[in-house]
């Protein structure tokens, strides 16, 4: 964006981009992976992950930082996974109709998570955190003890020997790739699953769209500068409420689309890791807290992914230890994330100390004694 | 809010709508998506009210067809309520058969017998109950969670 | 045009905040297309009366306001600003409100975008319409022609000189429909001259559109060259409402300070104190609002040195930063050694002290008890207040000497509390300050700063104030430089006092020098003759 | 009454729900069969066990860094020294403060890396923080598999090289100061006397320093970071100080439990260790910017109570496991709340 091009800014701008280029493109050729093979498995975890890295973005803008609190729209998309499988309901069927299933409960967990996070204005990353970790307590609960207790649950099949609470791993074979299946189109030696692709691009046009709405350029106001939003007669809380909302509604159905594509379900875990692995999708891809990109999204998902790929054959290769590789790997995914994390915050400071520095040294400094 | 002005009051109607939409949508996904698992034998009546066919070619909607022979059972999963069977004996000469036929809604099983089918003998079409409960519960138990918590990064991308 | 019924007028107002009158039986009017300039010193209560006008929540929250607020001869009491807003009330406030990475139009239609409704309308609520951008950047176009000045429509705040985010956000103001008044509180403040120009003759093109347009500052020459009246507030009253003709700056700072002139020879013949305590050169300052461009003085030994001027000229400025705790650069001597600047550490080493014009946010630690508020400083800087254990391998805190001292200090200042162990925040506001006082007199400074010592306290306290900070010169013979907003208060306390104005100083006069002198340089007159003690 | 009131708002409802409900499940455990003599006796042992890692994060809340979610990186210290005392051939005493001297150089080193960080990126400590305290964890899982550490009782025994998930301490010192002078009242009540005698030390030379001169400035830091500045402390130093201290008391701490728990685990297992101590420091009244001994050993005690009780008392009462859903529903709303409490001092 700037006029000339300054190489170290550039550097300081995108030096998590640039360590996961150079780490992957060492790895790459170590793995001894076929470039087909590769390929291949990026064109599945695009449509596998993109979704759900999506719903991040809109918090961003509002100036909340991370939705690290997206894990609650996970746990309603497993939910309403959960009722289709249930009902035997088949197909792409299944998919959509765990989605209306898991809608108002993503809608009611996301207004939730917006009071709370309205609450600790400032520390709206760690509070999300934790409140994934509680509401996974409260999902416990729900699943593990009162479906098939409470909540009826008619297939005996998925339910634990006692009689009540979902078993540990639940088959999704009634969805599984449903959705990647349903208009797989195949393109040399590799099947690219385009159903999912449009959904994908559907989201794509509603973000680039809700941009340009009222709500959306309330929500950049508010993430620039919420003072100045709330004189100017924007309800501040609200908006930002309504952003978490939308995100942990995406992060449902990004789950739904995940999951099919998994083919089974940890029931207890499998939104643990979710959010750690959007946010690290999304920073690898050169976002930062308070600004990410459409192309950020796929930029990220493909690095993370290409080196989530080749990095444990990389390590088995390099130390004949397949699991380095997959330490290394996420070592440098929670890196990445502190990382970007603090050169956000550390910039935030430097920028602000700019902004001062022009008062500074007043006349006296330039020798201006009149 | 003392009175709705006219916008607000449209606005409302086509919430209203919308909602009735996504129930009805939430219906017919149900209706249309349900699956069931069709379990298609061919058994002759213990009582010899009809016999097995001798060997037949089944087939369900566009689903592959199966041969059946004397005392099997194969099963088809459908999705939906409507479904058309097609039997086709492979005794020569025999005359094949389609009919169309409508699950119950809420089953997941059904047991349709071709022979019965083929025999004109009523019901053709009946809920299965499975039998099999121990023998799923022995299946169940190796898979009971230990501590579903204690697990971490088990969850790849 | 004087003939039809005025645009605005108030009739009778009057308020007070707990008994305290801030404003009195104010009543003027503004009719259209006049330009009013409302001049007075800080806390003569213009900033009280525009929330009056803006239906400002602290005003109702204080118990309202008596008098009548007329708007086109109809009374009007505004809820909230935005009721305000609507009734074509604009204003401009000193530091600006505007989103720094939205462009010019983005901000002037902040909030009243142009929007093209679309079916998600109907479901999710107006929200969900797109923005009409032609439309918003046509909009944000007019406002700057009936401005009449340039601005680039697409340019991003962040990196606009300050005099364009100051036109945007007056552009803002009168986007709207319906903007009949506008009010500016000093809105050249951070202007350069020249911008300074553009942006009055902007408003002269405002006024003769028709719009009124009410003008806070406190540099006299651009209110006398810009506006048609000028109504002089002192001490929550008018004291003069008059036509603009024929006015000179000097009228009008006379009339802002007022008072009767005739106690010139006050108590308190000149001192003769002997050499230089602390001295100052070339300094600057970068403390936000109160920035300090370029000041030179010196303070004798025993001397009660004060600094004065209106708000956000740079009085605090100075103190904040000998002390170290803003940036700061140029040349501070004390008894002749060089203080390093930028270090609040060196600063109490050489001996001195500050009292903090942020009481709560500097001055106290609100959370911990009054005998750590009071030792903490004297313990880090001398490390007193601390017991030897073990044969000089460990030092803890003295609590029993702590104690002593807050007891003493709690007797000598007069301090309402329960105890030393009360907590700082539970203390009324003069008490407050009283702690503040006694935490630098614990660290017995050569030289102690006060920046604002009777803020926010009550009467009676005040006065205890000034009195322990005279005894404290008095007895000890120390050094005592103080800021304060409260001309009467430096009058009363001070052997000289500085004014400061717009960062540097604008003169410095014996406590008895007429008071319109002292108004003169608070308006930016430059008085060239130093007066020597 | 008002002062009641005011008394109960300030310690907060969350607390009085979780006091009455360990209270409650003394009460009812004889009830349903449960010894409370042994009870007791496992309550001792978990928090000694767990009280230092509490204790570590007081340093920090009390300069204002916030609650040290970076944990693990004084954990990782710990374990680099009681990995290198085994590889060592340090047995008993030698081997405890052996560990103990051995992680303190590494916890300074990190300490001072990590409180570097934190300087640079105050008002968003604590999520920094956290993820700092993953990388580092993770880091070091690949260590654990490259140092050449060859000591037959920490490698894996058919690579010949690379550390165990979970390493016995049993003849190196395992239980060493739990044992030590340990207390046998009836069949089955044990105290831990050395253990706690140890926690009682540090906690004792914890509240010393705090009334020092410098641990006088690091709570005023805390409190006001400009107070502090005003009054010529430097406040980047306090909380560099404050995190070097956070981090030394962590590897200790994670030595303490170790010898108890008698394995050193590592890999993964550093990972979340930060989050219950954080639940029970604030279980004991700290909030995010103000924690004292009391809280430390108060919190510690309630959370252990609960983690020891719930499984025998609620499971025998609802016959149901229920006990992992609310350790998870207490530590982590404990510190939702305290995260979401309105802090009256400004940052």
């Amino acid at each position: 964006m700037s006029k000339t091009f300054d190489p170290r800014k550039f550097l300081a701008d995108n030096l998590v981009v640039v360590i996961f280029l150079v780490v992957t493109a060492f790895a790459v050729p170590v793995s001894g992976l076929s470039a087909q093979f590769i390929i291949q498995e990026l064109f599945t975890r695009i449509g596998r992950n993109a979704f759900l890295v999506f719903s991040l973005l809109l918090p961003i803008m509002a100036g909340m930082g991370i939705n690290f609190g997206m894990v609650l729209g996970a746990m309603a998309g497993e939910i309403g996974l959960i009722i289709a499988v249930d009902w035997g309901i088949l197909g792409v069927n299944g998919l959509a109709f765990a989605s209306l299933v898991g809608m108002p409960i993503a809608v009611f967990l996301g207004w939730i998570a917006g009071e709370v996070l309205n609450r600790a204005k400032g520390r709206e990353m760690v509070t999300g955190y934790i409140l994934g970790f509680f509401m996974d307590g409260v999902y416990q609960l729900v699943v593990l003890y009162m479906m098939g207790y409470i909540i009826p649950i008619r297939s005996p099949a998925i339910t634990l020997s006692r009689g009540y609470g979902i078993r540990n791993t639940l088959g999704l074979d009634s969805v599984r790739q449903s959705l990647d299946n349903l208009l797989a189109v195949r393109i040399g030696p590799y099947v690219l699953p385009l159903a999912t692709y449009m959904v994908i691009g559907l989201l794509c046009v509603f973000i680039i769209w809700f941009r340009r709405t009222k709500l959306g350029q309330d929500m950049r106001a508010i993430g620039q500068d919420q003072g100045v939003s709330h004189s100017a007669g924007i309800s501040v809380e609200r908006t930002r409420i309504i952003a978490i909302m939308i995100s942990t509604v995406l992060a449902m159905i990004g789950q739904i689309i995940f999951l099919q594509n998994m083919g089974n379900m940890a029931t207890y875990n499998a939104h643990k890791q979710t959010g750690f692995f959007a946010a690290a999708a999304l920073l690898v891809g050169g976002a930062s807290v308070s600004k990410a990109t459409i192309p950020n999204v796929f930029i990220g998902v493909v690095l993370l992914h290409l080196m989530y790929i080749v990095m444990p054959r990389a390590g088995a290769q390099l130390f004949g230890e397949a699991q380095i590789g997959e330490f290394f790997r996420d070592a440098l995914s929670y890196a990445a994330i502190a990382m970007a994390l603090v050169i956000y915050a550390w910039r935030k400071r430097a920028n602000a100390e700019r902004a001062r520095a022009g008062l500074r040294g007043g006349e006296a400094a330039a020798g201006g004694v009149k | 809010m003392s009175k709705l002005d006219p916008k607000a009051a449209r606005r409302w109607a086509i919430r209203a709508v919308l909602a009735a939409v996504y129930l009805a949508l939430a219906v017919i996904l149900f209706v249309t998506g349900k699956g069931h698992t069709i379990l298609v034998d061919n058994k002759a009546d213990p009582a010899g009210a009809y016999p097995a066919l001798k060997a037949a070619v089944v087939s369900i909607g566009r689903q592959k067809p199966m041969e059946f022979y004397p005392g099997d059972r194969d099963k088809f999963v459908v999705k939906g309520q409507r479904h058309r069977i097609r039997v086709k004996p492979l005794a020569p000469g025999a005359q094949e058969r389609e009919v169309e036929f409508r699950l119950p809604l809420g089953q997941d099983m059904t047991l349709l017998s071709i022979s019965k089918l083929m025999a004109g003998a009523e019901p053709w079409i009946e809920v299965f109950v499975a039998p099999t409960v121990q023998q799923m519960a022995a299946e169940r138990a190796a898979d009971d969670l230990a501590n579903p918590l204690e697990t971490f990064g088990n969850t790849g991308p | 045009m004087s003939n039809e019924s005025p645009l605005l007028s108030f009739e009778g107002i009057t308020k007070d905040f707990y008994g305290t009158v801030v404003l009195k039986d104010v009543s003027f009017t503004l009719g259209r297309g006049r330009i009013l300039g409302l001049v007075g010193e800080n806390g003569a209560g213009k900033t009280t009366l525009m929330s009056v006008l803006f239906g400002m929540p602290v005003i109702s929250e204080t118990g309202g306001f008596s008098g009548t607020v007329k708007l086109d001869g109809q009374a009007v009491s505004f809820r909230t600003p935005f009721d305000a807003l609507d009734a074509g009330i604009g204003m401009v406030h000193q530091e600006f409100s505007l989103i720094p990475g939205f462009t010019t139009t983005e901000n002037i239609v902040l909030n009243r975008e142009s929007v093209k409704p679309n079916p998600a309308v109907e479901v999710f609520g107006e929200r969900m319409s797109v923005l009409d951008r032609p439309k918003m950047r046509a909009r944000a176009e007019s406002a700057i022609g009936r401005l009449g000045v340039k601005l680039d429509p697409d340019m991003l705040v962040s990196e606009m000189p300050v005099g364009h985010k100051q036109f945007t956000e007056i552009a803002r103001e009168i986007n709207r429909d319906n903007v009949r008044l506008l009010v500016l509180d000093e809105p050249t403040a951070v202007l350069t001259e020249s911008e300074a120009e553009v942006l009055l003759a902007a408003l002269r093109n405002l006024a003769a559109q028709g719009i009124s347009i009410i003008f806070i500052s406190h540099r006299l020459h651009e209110v006398l060259s810009v506006c048609d009246r000028i109504v002089t507030l002192r001490d929550g009253r008018v004291v003069k409402d008059t036509d603009a003709a024929g006015v000179t700056v000097a009228d009008v700072a006379s009339w802002m300070v007022g008072r009767d002139v005739d106690d010139a020879g006050r108590k308190g013949a000149a001192r003769d104190l002997p050499g230089a305590a602390l001295e100052v050169e070339n300094l600057w300052v970068d403390m936000p609002g109160e920035t300090v461009r370029n000041v030179s003085f010196s303070v004798r030994e025993g001397e009660i040195f004060g600094i004065g001027g209106l708000a956000g000229q740079g009085k605090l400025g100075i103190p904040n930063g000998i002390m170290g705790l803003y940036p700061a650069g140029g040349t501070v001597r004390l008894h002749g050694q060089a203080v390093t600047l930028d270090a609040p550490r060196a600063a109490l080493d050489a001996g001195m002290a500050f009292v903090s014009e942020d009481r709560r946010g500097v001055g106290l630690l609100l959370d911990e008890s009054l005998d750590w508020n009071i030792a903490f400083t004297a313990m880090q800087i001398k490390g007193e207040y601390l017991k030897t254990y073990l044969g000089g391998l460990v030092r803890l805190r003295d609590e029993k000497a702590m104690k002593a001292l807050t007891e003493e200090y709690v007797k000598l200042l007069d301090i309402k509390c329960t105890g030393p162990k009360q907590k700082a925040k539970e203390l009324s506001g003069g008490n407050q300050q009283k702690i503040c006082l006694a935490k630098a007199f614990a660290l017995r400074p050569s030289v102690l700063f006060v920046s604002e010592p009777t803020r926010g306290i009550d009467v009676g306290a005040k006065a205890l104030v000034l009195d322990n900070l005279r005894h404290y010169n008095r007895d000890f013979g120390t050094t005592i430089v103080m800021a304060s907003s409260e001309l009467e208060e430096l009058r009363s306390i001070c052997d000289r006092v500085a004014i400061v104005d717009e960062g540097r100083i604008a003169g410095i006069l014996p406590p008895g020098a007429p008071l319109s002198e002292f108004g003169l340089l608070m308006a930016g007159q430059k008085v060239s003759e130093e007066v020597q003690p | 009454m008002n002062r009641l009131k005011q008394a109960v708002t300030d310690f907060g409802w969350p607390r009085i729900i979780i006091f009455l409900f360990v209270v409650a499940l003394f009460i009812g455990a004889p009830f349903v069969k449960v010894r409370v003599d042994s009870s007791f006796t496992d309550v001792f042992n978990r928090f000694g066990q767990n009280a230092v890692l509490v204790l570590a994060l007081v340093p920090m809340v009390q300069a204002g860094c916030g609650l040290n979610f970076g944990l693990p990186v004084g954990i990782i210290a710990g374990l680099l020294g009681s990995t290198l005392a085994m590889e060592f051939g340090l047995v008993g005493w030698a081997g405890f403060l052996g560990a103990i001297g051995l992680s303190l150089p590494f916890a300074v080193a990190f300490g001072f890396a990590y409180g570097l960080l934190l300087n640079k990126v105050k008002g968003e400590e604590m999520t920094i923080a956290m993820y700092v305290g993953f990388s580092i964890v993770t880091f070091f899982a690949i260590l654990w598999l490259l140092l050449p550490y060859s000591s037959p009782n920490m490698v894996w025994g058919y690579a010949g090289k690379g550390l165990r998930t979970t390493i016995t301490l049993e003849g190196y010192w395992g239980l060493i100061l739990n044992d030590f002078l340990a207390l046998r009242i009836g069949e089955n009540f044990r105290f831990p006397t050395g253990m706690i005698l140890f926690v009682i030390l540090l906690t004792v030379l914890v509240g010393f320093f705090f009334r020092s001169k410098t641990g006088t400035a690091m709570t005023a830091v805390g409190s006001n970071p400009d107070f502090a500045r005003a009054g010529g402390v430097s406040a980047d130093r306090m909380r560099l100080t404050s995190v070097i201290l956070s981090t030394v008391i962590g590897a200790v701490g994670i030595l303490v439990y170790q010898q108890s728990f008698g394995f050193i685990q590592i890999y993964n297992a550093p990972l979340f260790m930060a989050f219950p101590a954080v639940a029970a420091l604030l279980i004991g009244g700290a909030s995010v910017n103000k924690a004292s001994m009391l809280n430390v050993i108060v919190g510690t005690f309630l959370f252990q109570s609960i983690l020891t009780m719930t499984p025998s008392v609620i499971n025998s009462i609802l016959q149901t496991d229920m006990s992992e859903v609310i350790r998870i529903l207490i530590s982590n709303g404990m510190i939702l709340y305290a995260l979401t409490r309105k802090t009256k001092v400004t940052k």
